[in-house]
């Protein structure tokens, strides 16, 4: 059924969505290279094919929980690029007032709950929201995302044995990018496949090319059904790798450049531009066009951002505690 | 809501039950999480919610406290008003990831986004030779969290009273239940009457020195004012009740009025509550202050298991008695 | 008298250390954050990998295989990096390495050391800007070292691997740049002796870690307005040095506590209840506090400035003392 | 096993004098596991156990008025009277520390073997846990580093939730545990699992031994799951003794209240044992009746001494929180 979803208007929309995270983390990326952004950054420049393809299979109403290199997530899941770049640069006009940052995006209007600077940290929480939504029977999702180093944590083995008990509805997307943190997933654990994990919890699991985003759209289509007809946890494993370090300014020295070179062949957005060309779909006029489409948006965010206020020091104190309501 | 029967006298115990009770059958959002509550729990303060109000509603979960206590912030962003009983305070240490990096800040980290409508029941404290894992006080590592509210009722009447304005409330509120407390009796007005979070209680007036106690120490401290009250000293002991957000108004004009105060907690007395409270009052009435403000606490060591240890390790009536007979005549 | 950057000073105690003592084995982290000098932990690695071990992301995990290896007679030095990551660990922590030897009747004894950067970093935001030494305070068992200078962090860091106890080595990302004199084959600085940073005779600020060196520069601008200001540097929280700063108080009548955790509950209240009991009659002022404000670390660079015990609000307090 | 047993009887009465009023756990019902199993042990190898961690402390040869005298607070107690039944410990046996939090041995024992390992003085760790601390997510971290680094690690997890009763119900594998069979989960981690019958004590002793054997040789950590049958006397949470043990209720049990009496038919490992001696004519019925009368009065010589031991002085409350440091 995933190949029905896969007409080509449908790709085209899909590939802009891949393009616009892109250009997004790409701005922010140089902003922060000029010092016109400061704080702790983590990029997923070359995973988009699993935000955009994960997410594009969920109704508005889904909850969405990502890690700390999420802000393809929030994209994906239909944030407000303005919002989010002036939350990155700390401006009052950002989603959470200048309070959260890059690593604690939350645009809950979207229906993207919360990210966190925790690995793992998230995937309680969306076990919670599955929970909660299993109670009010309208068949909401929950999807969280983490990457490979959350798959060592404890929190995460004990999320997949109570997923498991309780039959809730939350798909566990894993980002499998070979790397915790700086260190290979290899020096971390003796398992190669962290969908091993959920097996062993008795939940249906997958691994795909993370950078083929019909693949991803493929493996996701299946988990949701299947949770949506209230048949339990899913979980989806994408192989990707990131471009950058783990955080902005890291060397990444740990990583042989052949492993970038062979990476960008695999690029999921050129990708994507190869099959629509093949299709006659797009010309290569047309495709550059929503390149610099996305790139001008990006600059739009970023000047947005960079015009907004910061916050005012009394908010320094507000919204520690909820008024009554 | 169906009215319920006045309960005029109540163990402690038997009040959070009610309040439990009330409150879920007031608001259909409200669910218990934790180990073996749709079978009562340890003690039996969730017996019979299973049965009324079904499993769904009172949910048994695995021994995994760092996922469940996540789990129950997950429900709260997601519209619930999950209470969560973690069986003993000493495991609380198990989720502290959820509670402090995610319970506590997710509101402010959102920008107000996001509400944590959260109740975290613990039970604290000495009783029964349980030893260093299963006896601590622990409230001053919550009362530091920014984003926590922490209460610590001393009776009946104030456990069903903030229970009820614990799981009401928008923000998470950790509530302290004292194990040694659970069977004493006390009156509880009639339903529906919540004691407001933050306001401390006047438990007995006097003029001559204030006695702030916590939870468990109460009794003690109210023993102690009737004993000096016999030799002529009037002793005002003030409950705080809830420890953040503190009402340190109430306990300043105390001291205004008395000049002299003891702070008195089960908990280990270095970087215990009573610092704090002892800070705020020397700065907000220094000039009043006659003499040092003591504190009457738990030694610097773990809580010993041998009966004979334990009952040296915790303040008594003893101890208050001679630290208030110091504060009047400073030697 | 040879200078040294903090960071350098740290990393030559961590030097010695290693050759002196094989019991030593360094578990995670590079004891220097995103610092960018990597480079003398990489020469570090070269000498000593077989004693080096870098887990998975399993801070409960590792935090109890460094205790367990305590217990049987290595000496780890874990480093949690981030300090608010320490919460994953907490059980192992606080439950088990600190009450395992009073429990065993003072059979088992855990020599591990848990070292963490806490407080503002710039951008942490709400969960990268943890300060738990004050939590820490309050759990019996635990020896918790917060060193403010690169002599004190080579002292320090010696004596905490050489202590028999479960140690709490509280740095800050802020101080690894800063220079200060460090003496060549210097003496272990012991515990429980506070360091008078600066001496003077109007207000006694007591300050901890990073906050010291913030509390150094508001003194000396507070006297070109004829204020003299003591700076005594506890050092150690546990043990803690009483009467070093009570016989500062006795000179100078008035406090001031500058530290980087929260108010509430913080490491500031119980320093002040401390000298509120034992020094009453010689306090002039009440004790002022400069802490942290009592709210998450919010991100904004802004805020985060103005949460923070910055210069500006130690002068304040000082010269509200006075007043 | 007696020795074991007729403590844990002993302790039980104990309690209901009030000679003592800590919470406590029983070992009853697990004797055929833990006494084969660390018999295969060496000397100096290292053992962490839990709050049920009487029965192992004996099996090691803790001296029963030790124990005794440690749960009852005193000050010949191992602990001087400091950790309880929760915390008893017995370094110069190999027991460093007992934790009463669920799982909080599991990431410790790791460390004594990755000690082990740094010092090569091929001492092997064994860590003696309940089925409920697999829900912990400190023992998931704990199998993937101890495989990970190859750790000479010994998990003997001894499940008691066999067709149990009370808490043992809520927690066999269908209500709180989705991994089935346990041994799953340290498969998950490439470390070798079995699963026995923990009522077996010849079985256990040569599935252990030989788990033992491929540790000492570097094969890394082992995991082993004994299956026994939950006490009836456990099922509350304050334990009870049914029947008093007597070497006759192996071949008679008529005197056993109904409720409790199939547990001793079928599932009591001593009276299994006590069969199994007999029928192989290793034993005759009267030498064992002889011996088990030995071991009451030991036992009962031992409570005498624990109840006679002096409490600690109280200012001991204050003391030993921290070791001596050299400086």
């Amino acid at each position: 059924m995933a190949s029905k979803k896969n007409n080509s208007k449908e790709v085209i929309a899909l590939l802009r969505r891949m393009w616009l995270i892109r250009a997004f983390e790409e701005k922010v990326s140089a902003l922060y290279a000029e010092r016109q952004i400061v704080g702790l950054l983590h990029l997923g420049i070359g995973q988009e094919a699993v935000a955009v393809g994960a997410l594009s299979l969920l109704r508005d109403d889904d909850l969405v929980y990502g890690g700390h290199r999420s802000h393809g997530h929030a994209i994906a899941k239909g944030a407000d690029i303005n919002k989010l770049m002036a939350e990155i640069a700390g401006r009052a006009t950002g989603y959470c007032g200048g309070k959260g940052g890059s690593m604690h995006i939350v645009a809950k209007e979207c229906g993207f709950i919360t990210a966190t600077g925790v690995v793992g940290g998230t995937i309680p929480l969306a076990l919670g929201a599955a929970f909660a939504a299993k109670e009010r029977k309208k068949r909401q999702l929950a999807v969280v995302f983490f990457g490979d180093g959350a798959g060592q944590s404890g929190p995460f083995h004990e999320s997949l044995n109570i997923a498991s008990l309780w039959q809730l509805p939350v798909i566990f997307v894993c980002e499998n990018n070979g790397y915790a943190e700086f260190t290979p997933l290899s020096a971390h654990t003796k398992i190669e496949r962290l969908a091993q994990h959920a097996k062993t919890y008795a939940i249906p699991a997958d691994t795909v090319d993370g950078n083929d985003l019909f693949a991803v759209r493929e493996v996701m289509s299946q988990a949701v059904d299947q949770c949506r007809a209230g048949k339990g946890p899913a979980f989806v494993e994408c192989l990707t790798q990131r471009m950058r370090g783990h955080y902005e300014g890291d060397p990444a020295k740990y990583r042989e450049l052949s492993q970038l070179a062979e990476w960008k062949k695999k690029d999921p957005i050129a990708r994507v531009a190869r099959v629509l060309k093949n299709q006659k779909a797009l010309t290569d006029k047309e495709l550059a066009a929503m390149e610099s489409e996305a790139q001008a948006l990006a600059e739009k965010a970023a000047a947005f951002s960079l015009s907004s206020p910061w916050p005012a020091e009394i908010e320094v104190d507000s919204q520690v505690y909820a008024a009554a309501s | 809501m169906e009215p319920q029967p006045t309960m005029p006298e109540q163990t402690y115990l038997d009040a959070i039950r009610s309040g439990l009770e009330e409150e879920m059958r007031r608001d259909p959002a409200v669910y218990i999480f934790g180990e073996d509550v749709a079978l009562g729990g340890p003690f039996g303060v969730t017996k019979g919610l299973a049965e009324t109000f079904g499993a769904n509603r009172t949910v048994n979960t695995p021994i995994s406290e760092a996922t469940v206590m996540g789990l129950a912030i997950g429900t709260a962003t997601a519209g619930l008003r999950p209470v969560i009983e973690i069986m003993f305070i000493d495991f609380i240490t198990l989720a502290m990831d959820q509670l402090i990096n995610h319970a506590a800040k997710l509101h402010y980290m959102s920008g107000g986004q996001l509400k944590i409508p959260l109740t975290v029941r613990v039970q604290c404290g000495i009783s029964g030779a349980m030893g260093a894992h299963h006896s601590q006080s622990l409230e001053s590592w919550l009362a530091h969290v920014p984003g926590l509210k922490v209460v610590m009722p001393a009776n009946p009447a104030d456990a069903k009273g903030l229970l009820k304005s614990a799981i009401r409330d928008d923000n998470p509120v950790v509530f302290i239940e004292h194990r040694g407390l659970y069977w004493s009796k006390g009156e509880v007005p009639a339903n529906e009457q919540s004691v407001a979070i933050g306001k401390a209680a006047l438990m007995r007036e006097g003029t001559d020195l204030t006695i702030v106690a916590l939870s468990s120490m109460v009794a003690p401290a109210l023993a102690a004012a009737k004993e000096l009250a016999a030799e002529g000293i009037s002793v005002e002991v003030i409950d705080p009740r809830t420890i953040s957000p503190l009402d340190i108004e109430t306990i300043a004009n105390s001291v205004k009025k008395t000049s002299r105060m003891i702070v008195t907690h089960e908990a280990v007395e270095h970087g215990g509550i009573g610092a704090e409270i002892v800070s705020r009052v020397q700065q907000e009435v220094f000039y009043y202050l006659d003499s040092p403000i003591v504190r009457v606490a738990a030694p610097f060591a773990p809580v010993p298991a041998g009966p004979t240890l334990e009952n040296k390790f915790l303040p008594n009536q003893e101890r208050i008695v001679a630290a208030c007979r110091r504060a009047i005549a400073p030697s | 008298m040879r200078e040294l950057a903090y960071y350098e000073a740290k990393f030559e105690a961590l030097n010695e250390i290693m050759t002196g003592d094989e019991r030593v084995h360094l578990i995670n982290g590079t004891f220097l954050s995103l610092s960018p000098h990597r480079h003398v932990f990489q020469n570090l690695q070269k000498k000593f990998s077989a004693r080096m071990f870098a887990p998975p992301i399993s801070e409960l995990g590792f935090c109890g295989l460094a205790t367990g290896a305590a217990m049987a007679g290595l000496r780890p030095i874990v480093d949690l990096s981030t300090g608010s990551f320490i919460y994953e660990a907490w059980p192992q922590v606080a439950n088990e390495a600190a009450n395992a030897y009073s429990m065993s009747g003072g059979q088992t004894r855990v020599p591990v050391v848990f070292h963490l950067f806490h407080g503002l970093r710039g951008g942490g935001a709400a969960q990268h800007s943890g300060s738990p030494q004050a939590m820490l305070w309050n759990v019996p068992g635990l020896e918790i070292v917060i060193p403010s200078s690169p002599r004190d962090v080579k002292g320090l860091l010696k004596t905490a691997v050489a202590s028999d106890n479960p140690t709490i080595f509280v740095d800050h990302t802020r101080l690894l740049d800063v220079r200060g004199d460090v003496p060549e084959n210097d003496k272990p600085i012991p515990f429980g002796v506070a360091d008078v940073k600066r001496s003077g005779s109007d207000v006694t600020v007591i300050a901890t870690s990073y906050t010291v060196q913030v509390a150094l520069q508001a003194a000396a601008k507070l006297a070109k307005e004829g204020i003299e200001v003591e700076i005594v540097d506890p050092r150690t929280l546990v043990p803690f040095d009483l009467a070093t700063i009570l016989s500062s108080v006795e000179k100078t009548h008035r406090v001031v506590i500058a530290d980087e955790t929260h108010q509430s509950c913080g490491v500031a209240a119980e320093i002040a209840a401390r000298i509120a009991e034992s020094g009453f009659d010689r306090l002039k002022s009440p004790i002022r506090r400069v802490s942290t404000l009592d709210v998450p670390v919010p991100y904004s660079p802004g805020l985060e400035a103005h949460i923070g015990p910055s210069e500006a609000r130690i002068m304040d307090a000082v010269r509200a003392a006075l007043a | 096993m007696f020795v074991i047993r007729h403590f844990e009887e002993n302790l039980v009465a104990l309690h209901d004098r009030g000679v003592f009023g800590g919470h406590y756990h029983l070992y009853v019902g697990q004797e055929a596991t833990g006494v084969p199993a660390l018999a295969c042990l060496r000397a100096d190898d290292y053992l962490f156990t839990t709050h049920r961690n009487h029965g192992h402390l004996l099996a090691r040869g803790v001296e029963p008025k030790k124990l005794f005298a440690e749960i009852l607070g005193r000050v010949d107690g191992l602990n001087k009277g400091k950790g309880g039944s929760f915390h008893s410990v017995a370094p110069s046996l190999g027991f460093l520390h007992s934790s009463g939090v669920v799982a909080g041995i599991i990431p410790l024992s790791t460390g004594t073997a990755y000690a082990s390992k740094a010092q090569k003085n091929g001492r092997l760790t064994v860590c003696l846990f309940g089925d409920g601390s697999l829900e912990e997510g400190a023992a998931p971290e704990a199998f993937n580093i101890a495989s990970l680094l190859k750790l000479p690690l010994l998990f003997l997890c001894e499940n008691n939730g066999k067709y149990g009763t009370g808490r043992a119900v809520a927690a066999a594998q269908s209500s709180s545990m989705a991994a089935y069979p346990l041994t799953d989960l340290p498969k998950a981690y490439k470390i070798p699992a079995q699963q026995i019958d923990g009522i077996d004590a010849g079985l256990v002793h040569a599935t252990i031994s030989e788990a033992v054997e491929k540790i000492r040789r570097g094969e890394g950590p082992q995991f082993v799951e004994a299956q026994t049958v939950r006490y009836p006397g456990s099922a509350t949470n304050w334990p009870t003794v049914p029947a008093p043990t007597d070497t006759a209720l192996a071949w008679d049990v008529s005197q056993v209240p109904e409720n409790a009496r199939e547990w001793y038919r079928s599932a009591d490992p001593l009276l299994v044992y006590v069969r199994e001696l007999v029928e192989a004519n290793q034993a005759k019925r009267d030498e064992i009746a002889a011996l088990e009368s030995q071991v009451k009065s030991a036992i009962a010589a031992a409570v005498d001494f624990a109840v006679n031991s002096p409490y600690p002085q109280p200012e001991e409350a204050e003391r030993d929180y921290f070791a001596k440091s050299p400086l």
